[in-house]
């Protein structure tokens, strides 16, 4: 195992709070500080990151250029942008509700800070090491649902209004098939436990064999996105999680073209910057997670533990900013259909598959089930969503299109 | 653990209060959210770990969410000053509600029983043992709690539905 | 693949397309960085009007006879034109004043179409931005007054087609010119015929006229002017 | 002074009481489902205590009973609220003292 460099943070660490021994109140409060300040401040140095990601990439996706005046290649533009929306006018609407209106974006930013406390950065590296840490993501997930709802109602705007019940709407219906995804995984694996999870998608016997080449692949061929459930499952919980995230193409929240940016209508200056790191810390939080249960979480290849899990969430994150250029916004029924008529159904089918597997894993080998699953397991799954699409078809989509206004 | 007790325990009575007093009703529904919060945090005091991310799940989550979206879908939901807060013979309600409290009370205060119990100082329940004993022992229950899910949805589901078919 | 559906991916596929090749590919990348460098305009282009000058000096060689017809035509009446006078108030043909005010204009090309000198043309320069916005922005005879070479570097088509027209025009009139003079010499020469014919005639005469008639004469050809001008113009 | 099991009781007491002096008092009907919800929760906290502080925790009891229960009150809630659309509906309020009519 290589992940020497988790290691030698958690030493960092203890020395550091070993430095306080004789002053047990002071220890614990430097304890909680490294704990979650590097959290705080890494993710949020993240996330201007990767709006300037997020510019440039949509730029190039676009055949532009995109931010390149502050900084070489434009790095220093999310400082610029933050000291612009620091020093902006904080607009709070004469009859809103002022006490909701304030606490709407720090509602937000909060579930959203501790959700990232769950996520398993490294061997034994997790600022929140709970048992049920991905139950507990979830949870605290389901609060930004609350704070989204809280800005919409609070601006008094109906446009506001109508973009918070859509996000309300929208991440109810999207949390449940996101959480079933996540139950195959953690069936599979027996635990709740972030860091039980990522061990149980590195092939323990590889590991310990001493072939260096065994340990090479030990660390990749475990994920569970090989395996015919986890790749079904992978891709439903991606899907949820873009809906989740209010992540384009899921982004009717905040549709700006339809309701004028929903429940962020009414914000201005430093609330809405705090809105907008909310929604992208949540937004890796949930690539974070989705790393954790099908990309192997921290396990890699020669540097495994912190450096992997980061390539992995911004891989995600690149993802997602590529699926946002490519893809336009669904329509709201289109959106409820495709969640409960289409994903949910999927996702518990892909409950069953991985139990099968499981069974199919300890009765016939690994390798057996392997194949076996690839074949039946996702040629089930691939039949139902063929007939599930074709259930859902809308009865306009058949024939010949007819344009009314043409001619 | 003293000190976190009596924090959560003001959050949750004045969350509990503040939702039988406002007029308005979002915000009562938001304070209640507060008591279910504070309780979750009660439930973490306890060791009942997830039993807390349960209430968080489905209470602050789901039922919060539900109830914010019936009042959406019935009233107004500033609060009219001149609607009626209290219903006719409120008095006799709180003289119940107090009557009961006071029952409730007088057995507490005087049979105390003030030793601790220190059985759980080395036990850590992890949810795996709550999902042995649950699927184990408890499965019929856990079965019979299921089908009352689905009983109730539906129902839910045809008494919303089939009032707007009218 | 019927999990992932195959639009999505092969929108992937494009974007993902444009991406990596907008690195290295000049048309997947067009964007020009504007203050440093300045893409190149198309010559057909037409923002504000100017007025065009042939050869070397701006008054002189000014097309504009401030006939007022662009004035007259602009939809917006961003056109504001006082004649110009010589020193004894005589009015001649050239504009005093000719402003065009930007911030009104509406690049209609009205008074391109209507202008009877081939004076004033559409410009291409589109940096009209500017610090102070009412004086700024109203832009006078000497700034508007572009000679005919920077016309033929801007719209090199349309300024050719306007050289042939005016060289066809000069054309016209030098060979109506011509045929004019021609016509006044012929008429001359006949005038001149009669004149001698009639000063045979007179001297035959004045041979019997005496000196007092003659001074009568002279003093009716100096009342000629002003009852008969026409006389004196030919 | 250390929490004892009565802390919880008074609490979980206390808690169930401010929420039927909400159902026996207001009139909307949304806040009597909402007090339901309390009394629900405080009945919660004491079986949550009774199992930390009983003779036997390692049983789970507690934790099991209270997963039912929550179960429960999330079926409640979610029918409740549709009854409170269909009433809404049907007789356009939702104060509960309008709400007479058994027919039509």
């Amino acid at each position: 195992m290589n992940n020497f460099i988790d290691y030698k943070l958690i030493e960092l660490g203890q020395w550091t709070v070993g430095l306080f021994n004789d002053y047990p109140v002071v220890q614990i409060l430097v304890h909680l500080l490294l704990a979650t300040l590097p959290l705080t401040l890494v993710f949020m140095g993240a996330f201007g990151f990767s709006t300037w990601l997020e510019r440039k990439g949509l730029a190039r996706i676009q055949n532009r250029l995109g931010p390149n005046r502050v900084g070489i290649f434009g790095l220093l533009q999310p400082l610029a942008d933050g000291i612009k929306m620091l020093l902006k006018e904080d607009i709070v609407p004469d009859r809103s509700d002022k006490l909701f209106h304030f606490l709407a974006p720090v509602m937000l930013m909060v579930p959203a800070f501790i959700a990232v406390g769950f996520l398993p950065l490294g061997d034994g590296l997790m600022a929140l090491p709970m048992d049920s840490a991905i139950l507990f993501f979830f949870a605290v997930g389901s609060l930004n649902t609350i704070a989204v709802f809280m800005a919409g109602w609070s601006s008094r705007n109906k446009y506001s209004l109508l973009g918070g019940m859509r996000a309300v709407a929208q991440m109810i219906s999207y949390e449940i098939p996101l959480v079933l995804s996540a139950v195959a995984v953690i069936m599979f694996s027996g635990s709740l436990n972030a860091q039980e999870i990522v061990a149980s998608q590195q092939i323990q016997s590889w590991l310990a064999s001493g072939n260096l080449v065994k340990e090479f692949f030990g660390q990749i061929l475990g994920w569970h996105i090989f395996k015919p459930w986890g790749f079904a499952g992978f891709i439903f919980f991606f899907v949820a999680a873009l809906a989740e995230a209010n992540r384009s193409p899921f982004d009717l929240p905040e549709a700006d073209s339809e309701i004028i940016a929903g429940h962020l209508t009414e914000y201005s200056g430093f609330k809405y910057a705090i809105f907008f790191m909310a929604e992208y810390i949540s937004a890796f939080a949930i690539a974070g997670i989705a790393t954790t249960l099908f990309l192997g979480g921290w396990s890699g290849p020669v540097i495994a533990g912190l450096p992997w899990f980061i390539i992995k969430m911004f891989s995600l994150f690149a993802v997602m900013i590529w699926i946002r250029g490519t893809l336009p916004r669904l329509r709201v029924d289109q959106l409820m259909g495709y969640a409960w008529k289409f994903l949910l159904p999927l996702a518990i089918l892909n409950i069953f598959v991985a139990g099968f597997y499981y069974f199919a894993e300890q009765q016939f080998g690994s390798l057996a089930a392997f194949i076996g699953g690839w074949v039946i397991g996702f040629g089930i799954l691939q039949t139902a969503a063929k007939g599930l699409s074709r259930l859902n078809k809308s009865p306009t989509l058949d024939g010949k299109r007819v344009y009314q206004l043409v001619e | 653990m003293t000190v976190a007790f009596y924090i959560m325990a003001a959050i949750a009575v004045l969350g509990a209060v503040m939702a039988i007093a406002l007029r308005n009703v979002v915000h009562a529904v938001f304070s209640v959210l507060l008591f279910f919060s504070a309780l979750a945090g009660l439930f973490i005091l306890l060791l009942a770990e997830f039993i807390a991310v349960v209430q968080v799940l489905v209470y602050i989550g789901s039922v919060g969410i539900l109830m914010l979206f019936a009042i959406m879908l019935t009233t107004k939901v500033t609060g009219d000053p001149t609607r009626k807060l209290l219903s006719r013979g409120w008095a006799w309600g709180g003289l119940v509600s107090g009557a009961l409290l006071l029952a409730f009370l007088v057995p507490l205060i005087t049979q105390s029983k003030s030793e601790s119990n220190s059985q759980l100082s080395n036990f850590n329940p992890s949810v795996k043992d709550l999902g042995l004993t649950l699927m184990d022992p408890y499965f019929a229950s856990v079965g019979v709690i299921a089908l009352l899910l689905t009983a109730g949805l539906i129902a839910a589901v045809v008494a919303a539905s089939s009032a707007s078919g009218e | 693949m019927s999990l992932i559906a195959k639009g999505i991916l092969q929108g992937m596929a494009v974007t993902a397309k444009n991406f990596i090749q907008s690195y290295y590919k000049k048309e997947r990348l067009p964007t020009v960085e504007y203050p440093e460098e300045k893409s190149t305009v198309n010559q057909f282009t037409r923002n504000i009007p100017f007025l065009v000058y042939d050869g070397e000096d701006e008054i002189e060689g000014m097309r504009c006879t401030a006939c007022k017809l662009c004035e007259k035509a602009c939809p917006p009446q961003c056109i504001y034109i006082i004649k110009d006078t010589d020193e004894n108030d005589k009015p001649i043909k050239r504009p005093k004043v000719f402003d065009i005010d930007s911030s009104v204009c509406m690049s209609c090309q009205l008074c391109v179409e209507v202008c009877p000198f081939e004076s004033i043309r559409m410009d291409s320069e589109f940096e009209l931005s500017n610090e102070n916005r009412f004086e700024g922005l109203l832009i006078n005879r000497d700034e508007l007054l572009k000679s005919n070479e920077y016309y033929h570097e801007i719209h090199p088509i349309e300024a050719q087609e306007t050289d042939d027209r005016i060289a066809a025009k000069i054309a016209e009139a030098e060979t109506k010119k011509k045929a004019r003079e021609e016509k006044a010499r012929l008429a001359a020469e006949a005038k001149q015929a009669a004149a001698a014919m009639k000063a045979a005639e007179e001297a035959a005469a004045e041979t019997e006229t005496s000196a007092t008639e003659q001074a009568q004469q002279s003093e009716a050809k100096a009342e000629a002017p002003e009852d008969n001008p026409e006389t004196k113009n030919t | 002074m250390e929490i004892t099991l009565n802390h919880y009781l008074i609490l979980s007491a206390v808690l169930f009481t401010i929420g039927l002096i909400g159902a026996l008092t207001r009139r909307h009907i949304i806040i009597m489902l909402v007090c339901l919800e309390i009394m629900l929760n405080a009945a919660n906290l004491n079986l949550i205590a009774f199992w930390h502080f009983g003779p036997n925790p390692i049983l789970l009891h507690g934790p099991l009973f209270t997963l039912f229960t929550i179960a429960i009150a999330a079926t409640e809630a979610a029918l409740g609220l549709a009854l409170v659309l269909a009433i809404y509906r049907h007789f356009k309020t939702v104060d509960l003292e309008q709400v007479q009519d058994l027919k039509e």
